[in-house]
């Protein structure tokens, strides 16, 4: 079993509140591997915690609590001056191109850069690493030269890849990559990043609240609600037999872009509360429709619930975790009938 | 959704002409300003070749005579020709603004990076400080550091230069904090920038850029109190052809009837504080990326 | 917080004044003084002492309420104060609402149609606004509406020399005068007060438009007004729910302004000959009175914190989303 | 005669550059389609195609460098572009109504809830403001939002993205609109608020027999939740029909590009049509503005595109729209 190259145990983060003696509780104990090659998905929404897990990863956070071993060190700890040296080992690529590149350097220059802080080549030879990394993520060379302002969203990003691409990292965090790109242009980084993973074996953690583009790129999924994980299992096992309540709501609300999959929606009721005053025991049950008395008073462990695939749920011991039982689903049905019967009309 | 209707054809067509009356027409307090500066820096350079007498050069005779084609500005109380005085007037507002605004950016600029970067105890420090300056009007403090300390050019300078660098600072780190929120400055700390790089290479380009069109504000800040110490008889003295001194000077004839003696070095300063200003505000509309005519 | 700052400043005019090369030991002892007389004067202010002993002492006179004596007029720096701040408030106050009457109108109006005409004739004259100094457009308008058409009174002071200052009830002559009802009084205040409003005034709406401009352009621009307009509201109630949200940082920022004002008003006072606190304390800086400058400034830091205070709780009242920040 | 007719819609952004020419974004280019009572149309594209841009302008919304320069917006037989302010105020607000992407910005931060809700009635026709009042809190509940009361008394800094569009969607009903527009109602929510509001939104929409038009970027919210679609691109509908026809068989190669990007298709088809940089709407190509990133451009395709009739008013804007004609040879018919 070949050996992890990032290992998570408990990881904590907290930030101070706006009004003082307010605590933001953003990651509460969050375990997870990270091995060579592979892709995890860390899905979840607002206030979920899987940003700020992805920075404390690149250590743009200094955790609260919990320990980050890369390789054979632990990184939670280290300063900042320690960290430097890591950090071509472990990138990051952002949502939003156009805040993440300087504007005021060329596109050639921000790919140079990571070249420059990492390796001893001269400048030639950096022009000549440059080019090759503009080629291998498909941006043409005469771009090289142009501003951040004048290229596309899609090109952008491109050229923030390469950037992580520069120094042969062995993990790249992905935040959102693809969640401010149009559909078309979407596509062509997700099959970009498909293929740098199969030539270089990177790990990529890929951090998004878009439930289909996760299963597109991830071999294993972590669920997480409220800065905990509820979930995680190899993406296939995840997305077919969801365990969690909360998972198996998260992934009914995906709306396929095809109208003849007919919907199996289970609608919650209510909305993420503020990650300021944690409720008692599983952060979900407020909202679960099949929270019961002994979900409020411990955070309930990672039960198996299949090959590698846990949840956090009382209910998994007794089987009485499929949320479709607690109400009559509002999906599939209604719609069809409610489109054939228009479309009949006007034709 | 990123704005991506990006216009490749400006590059085409590019000819200065249409460049001026471009910019013009997008901001005319900037063409104004930067002809109006324009004229003064001429007026300063060139003053020996075009004034037709000396700085100090007196006329026993012609004392108070009014303007007329021997004097265009008429004479001052020592003989002396107001026209000319005011053209050499044009190198002491020149030879405080740019020192002083040198000055500024020197302190100003390095403590403002380091303030909104850092944070932590140096920021605290200049935001006291500028509490301190703020509840303190400028103005007095000026004339009591002055007063205390000399009326030389050099000190005049000093003190605007010293005066204003806070002002700046918190300027420069106000454009730092927003420059952090957008982000790129974590994606300079991930690629593994050393603390340096961040500051002087990627920052700084970005904070100086914000903040040019105050740096022409300052500046005609720094003109108008150089002055008006002068005016009070703690800055720049009387032969000195500088504005404010002449203004002193007129003062007295005002009550008296001879009106040219402090109109033509006020009117003189009025115009390149406003030239100035018009740059400054000028400069605030070209560069704000919001009012750019991109439309979506 | 605010302790600390006037501490701050207090401190650091008490250092200013003393590094100078300004002696008023010479000056009172006066040419022919020898070292004897000189000893005898330094003792007497308390010069003699090491400059920390100095502070002490002032501070501990300070917090009993004593500033000390000035050396011009011999008189208690705390006396002057308290007869000479009414003459330069009555000057500020009128001209700060003068000026914010006209500027915030002003401002709004130019925000509806930016780059229109109005907008850019404002903005110009916003500007002029900006770059006069206070001085020499005072000695002009003197000139032309003194010397060439009489029609401004001549300007030595709060009241011209025939008529005698009113009962004190709110220290402004015009108000008290009016009040008090002998009109002849308030007719001459009037006149004395006229011109240094209006130019003052001035000064004070330049900003006031600037400001006000940028505000409501915000505001316009933002998503709340353009909803307001999909829902149909007729065009009053958009703009008014505009002017709503624009109002409290508008006068948060007239707060501010005024800060910066009361030691402006010092220059127009010397033209006017106030008499005000500003005249005085310009006058006290160049001949280095050390006490009476320590006091002046104190004034403005104090008038500058109490602002600032006012604001705060003036945000509280208006904004929902301010929240109590010890 | 549909509830809203916008024929030949064009809007453009006119602005000088640095270099004193004037410059014109081309931001509609010719838009036409209908909405009939009962219906939710969907305008899918990516960004800058148009979409919200086709909203604001049948609002009336448009702000200076924007333009209306051709083209005209019918809702029940009454001209809309170039309409005054005060006869626009009459159809805005009252019978047409739109819904915004970002709710906590769009109310009005200084009014409380309950207020605003009186003010929209108030300013339509006079009612009391207890009635107003009482009409808003039923209406709260419509929407779904508990304890109607005490929120009707809240201010919106104090509400959650999904309850401040619920607040917006009972603003946009409360005076009984015959037509709601949506511009990206869910975007900025999350995935579950956001099967909350658009199932909310089409009960509403049914049950009071609206006309409804909801604008967004996902394909998955217009294949579940509306009945007609219309695809734009570069300011223009290149193809519009029944959702179940345009996706089953899209005929403009753009449309195909679109549908087959998203990542269940890649994931079947393991490749997509990797989409080119977005059109430059100051410097659009002759005749078919897709023709630049089209996998089929021909010569022909200089010419402007007729809008081809492919069956069951499923139109697209393409020569080769019809299938026999997919092998590049003309035929026109229907």
């Amino acid at each position: 079993m070949v050996e992890p190259i990032l290992q998570v145990r408990d990881l904590v983060k907290h930030f101070a509140g706006n009004r003082p003696g307010e605590i933001i509780h953003a990651v509460n104990k969050v375990s997870f591997d990270l091995n060579p090659g592979e892709t995890l998905g860390l899905v979840g929404e607002s206030g979920s915690g899987k940003s700020t897990i992805g920075r404390c990863v690149v250590r743009l956070y200094r955790p609260t609590a919990g320990s980050i071993r890369f390789g054979d060190r632990d990184i939670s700890t280290i300063s900042e001056g320690q960290m430097r040296p890591l950090r071509k080992e472990i990138q990051i690529v952002f949502q939003d191109p156009y805040s993440a590149l300087n504007p005021r350097m060329k596109v050639g220059n921000l790919i140079g850069e990571l070249v420059k802080l990492h390796s001893d080549l001269d400048a030639p030879a950096r022009r000549e690493r440059v080019t090759a990394l503009a080629a291998r993520v498909h941006l043409n060379a005469d771009l090289l030269t142009r501003y951040p302002n004048e290229l596309s969203g899609g090109q952008l990003q491109r050229v923030c890849i390469a950037r992580a691409l520069a120094t042969n990292p062995k993990v790249i965090v992905l935040d959102e990559p693809t969640s401010s790109l149009d559909l078309s242009v979407r596509a062509g980084i997700l099959e970009l990043l498909g293929e740098l993973q199969r030539e270089t074996g990177v790990a990529m953690l890929f951090i998004s609240h878009d439930l289909e583009t996760v299963q597109l790129v991830s071999h294993r999924i972590l669920v997480l609600y409220l800065g905990s994980v509820v979930e995680d299992g190899p993406a296939e096992a995840v997305f077919a037999k969801p365990a969690h309540p909360y998972a198996q709501a998260l992934l009914s609300a995906d709306l396929p872009p095809d109208p003849d999959v007919v919907l199996d929606r289970q609608i919650l009721q209510g909305e993420v509360p503020g990650p300021v005053h944690l409720p008692p025991g599983c952060p979900f049950a407020p909202r679960c429709p099949l929270s019961r008395e002994d979900c409020t008073r411990a955070m309930p462990p990672l039960a198996s619930v299949g090959a590698n695939h846990h949840a956090a749920c009382v209910r998994i011991a007794d089987g009485t975790n499929d949320i479709r039982s607690a109400h009559a689903s509002t999906g599939g049905d209604i719609h069809k009938k409610f489109q054939d019967q228009f479309v009949r009309r006007t034709t | 959704m990123t704005d991506t209707s990006i216009d490749r054809s400006a590059a085409v067509g590019f000819t200065t002409s249409g460049r001026i009356l471009g910019i013009a027409r997008r901001s005319p307090t900037f063409a104004i300003g930067f002809a109006i500066v324009t004229a003064f820096a001429f007026v300063a350079i060139f003053a020996d070749l075009i004034s037709p007498y000396g700085a100090i050069e007196t006329f026993s005779r012609q004392v108070l005579q009014p303007p007329g084609v021997e004097f265009f500005f008429g004479a001052d109380g020592n003989g002396m020709d107001v026209f000319s005085r005011v053209m050499y007037g044009a190198r002491y507002a020149f030879g405080i603004a740019v020192p002083a605004a040198t000055l500024m950016l020197l302190i100003g600029v390095p403590l403002g990076l380091v303030a909104g970067y850092k944070g932590g105890v140096l920021d605290e420090v200049v935001l006291r400080i500028m509490d301190v300056l703020r509840s303190f009007p400028s103005i007095v403090l000026a004339l009591a550091v002055v007063s205390a300390t000399g009326q030389s050019l050099i000190n005049v300078i000093l003190v605007i230069g010293f005066l204003d660098a806070p002002i700046f600072a918190r300027l420069v780190r106000s454009e730092v904090l927003a420059l952090r929120s957008s982000g790129f400055i974590e994606s300079a700390v991930a690629a593994g920038n050393p603390t340096w790089r961040i500051l002087f290479v990627h920052l700084m380009p970005n904070a100086i850029r914000g903040s040019t069109a105050m740096i022409a504000v300052r500046m005609a800040w720094a003109v108008r109190i150089s002055a008006t110490l002068a005016f009070i008889g703690v800055g720049i003295q009387a032969p000195t052809p500088e504005w404010g001194a002449m203004i002193r000077q007129g003062a007295e004839f005002v009550i008296s009837g001879e009106w040219w003696v402090a109109l033509f070095p006020g009117a003189a300063l009025v115009g390149i504080v406003l030239g100035f200003n018009l740059l400054g505000d000028g400069l605030q509309d070209l560069l704000d990326p919001r009012r750019k005519a991109t439309g979506k | 917080m605010v302790v600390p700052i006037l501490l701050g400043i207090t401190f650091l005019t008490f250092m200013l004044v003393r590094i100078g090369d300004q002696n008023p030991v010479a000056m009172l002892g006066g040419p022919m003084a020898d070292e004897v007389t000189f000893a005898v004067i330094e003792k007497e202010l308390g010069l003699d002492k090491p400059f920390f002993v100095q502070f002490g002492i002032y501070l501990g006179n300070l917090v009993q309420g004593d500033l000390g004596e000035s050396w011009q007029s011999s008189e208690r720096v705390a006396d002057e104060i308290r007869n000479r701040l009414p003459a330069s408030l009555e000057l500020l106050v009128f001209s700060v609402l003068l000026g914010a009457l006209v500027g915030v109108p002003v401002g709004l109006r130019s925000a509806q149609r930016p780059n229109g005409l109005f907008d850019q004739v404002s903005r110009f004259v916003s500007l002029f606004g900006f770059s006069v100094p206070t001085y020499w457009i005072a000695l002009m308008s003197i000139f032309v509406f003194f010397f060439l058409l009489r029609w401004a009174p001549p300007p030595m002071g709060r009241l011209d020399i025939a008529s005698f200052p009113p009962p004190d009830l709110t220290g402004s002559y015009f108000i008290d005068s009016v009040l008090t009802g002998n009109w002849t009084t308030a007719w001459s205040a009037l006149g004395q007060l006229t011109l240094p409003v209006i130019l003052f005034s001035i000064i004070v709406a330049a900003p006031i438009i600037k400001h006000t401009r940028a505000i409501s352009l915000e505001v316009l621009a933002s998503d709340y007004v353009r909803y307001a307009r999909a829902q149909g509201l007729r065009p009053r109630t958009v703009r008014r729910v505009a002017l709503r949200n624009a109002i409290t940082p508008i006068l948060t920022f007239i707060g501010t302004e005024l800060t910066g004002l009361l030691a402006a008003v010092s220059l127009l006072e010397l033209i006017f000959a106030w008499g005000g606190l500003g005249q005085w304390g310009l006058n006290a800086i160049l001949l280095g009175d050390f006490a009476a400058v320590q006091g002046y400034v104190l004034v403005l830091a104090v008038f500058s914190v109490a602002i600032f205070i006012v604001l705060d709780l003036l945000v509280l009242l208006l904004e929902p989303r301010a929240t109590l920040r010890p | 005669m549909s509830l809203l007719e916008v024929r030949n819609l064009h809007t453009h952004f006119v602005s000088h550059d640095l270099n004193n020419r004037s410059r014109i974004a081309k931001g509609l280019n010719g838009v036409s389609f209908e909405v009939d009572k009962g219906e939710i149309v969907g305008i899918v594209g990516e960004t800058g195609a148009g979409k919200s841009l086709t909203a604001m302008s049948i609002m009336g919304l448009l702000q200076p460098p924007a333009r209306i320069v051709e083209g005209s917006v019918r809702f029940d037989g009454n001209e809309l572009v170039g309409l005054g302010v005060d006869d626009l105020n009459r159809i805005r607000g009252t019978e047409l109504t739109m819904i915004v992407q970002s709710p906590l910005t769009s109310l009005d931060p200084l009014s409380r809830v309950g207020k605003q809700l009186v003010r929209a009635q108030r300013e339509h026709r006079n009612m009391s403001s207890d009635a107003a009042w009482r009409a808003g809190a039923d209406m709260l509940a419509t929407v779904g939002i508990p304890d109607a009361e005490r929120r009707m008394r809240a201010w919106p800094h104090e509400l959650s993205g999904g309850m401040a569009q619920r607040i917006l969607i009972a603003l946009a009903l409360i005076n009984g609109p015959r037509m709601l527009i949506a511009d990206e109602p869910t975007t900025g929510l999350d995935v579950t608020v956001q099967a909350q509001i658009l199932d909310l939104l089409k009960n509403l929409v049914r049950d009071r027999d609206m006309a409804a038009m909801i604008i967004t970027h996902d394909l998955g919210v217009v294949a579940h939740y509306c009945t007609r679609m219309c695809v734009m691109f570069a300011g223009s509908i290149i193809e519009m029909g029944p959702v179940r026809q345009v996706f089953n068989d899209p005929r403009h190669p753009y449309t195909q590009a679109l549908i087959s990007s998203t990542p269940k298709r890649i994931a079947e088809k393991g490749y997509s049509q990797i989409g080119g940089p977005p059109p430059n709407l100051y410097d659009l190509p002759e005749g078919c503005h897709y023709r630049d990133r089209c996998s089929r451009a021909a010569d022909l395709c200089r010419t402007t595109p007729p809008l081809k009739n492919v069956g069951g008013n499923h139109v697209a804007m393409c020569h080769f729209a019809d299938k026999e004609a997919a092998d590049g040879t003309v035929t026109s018919h229907g």
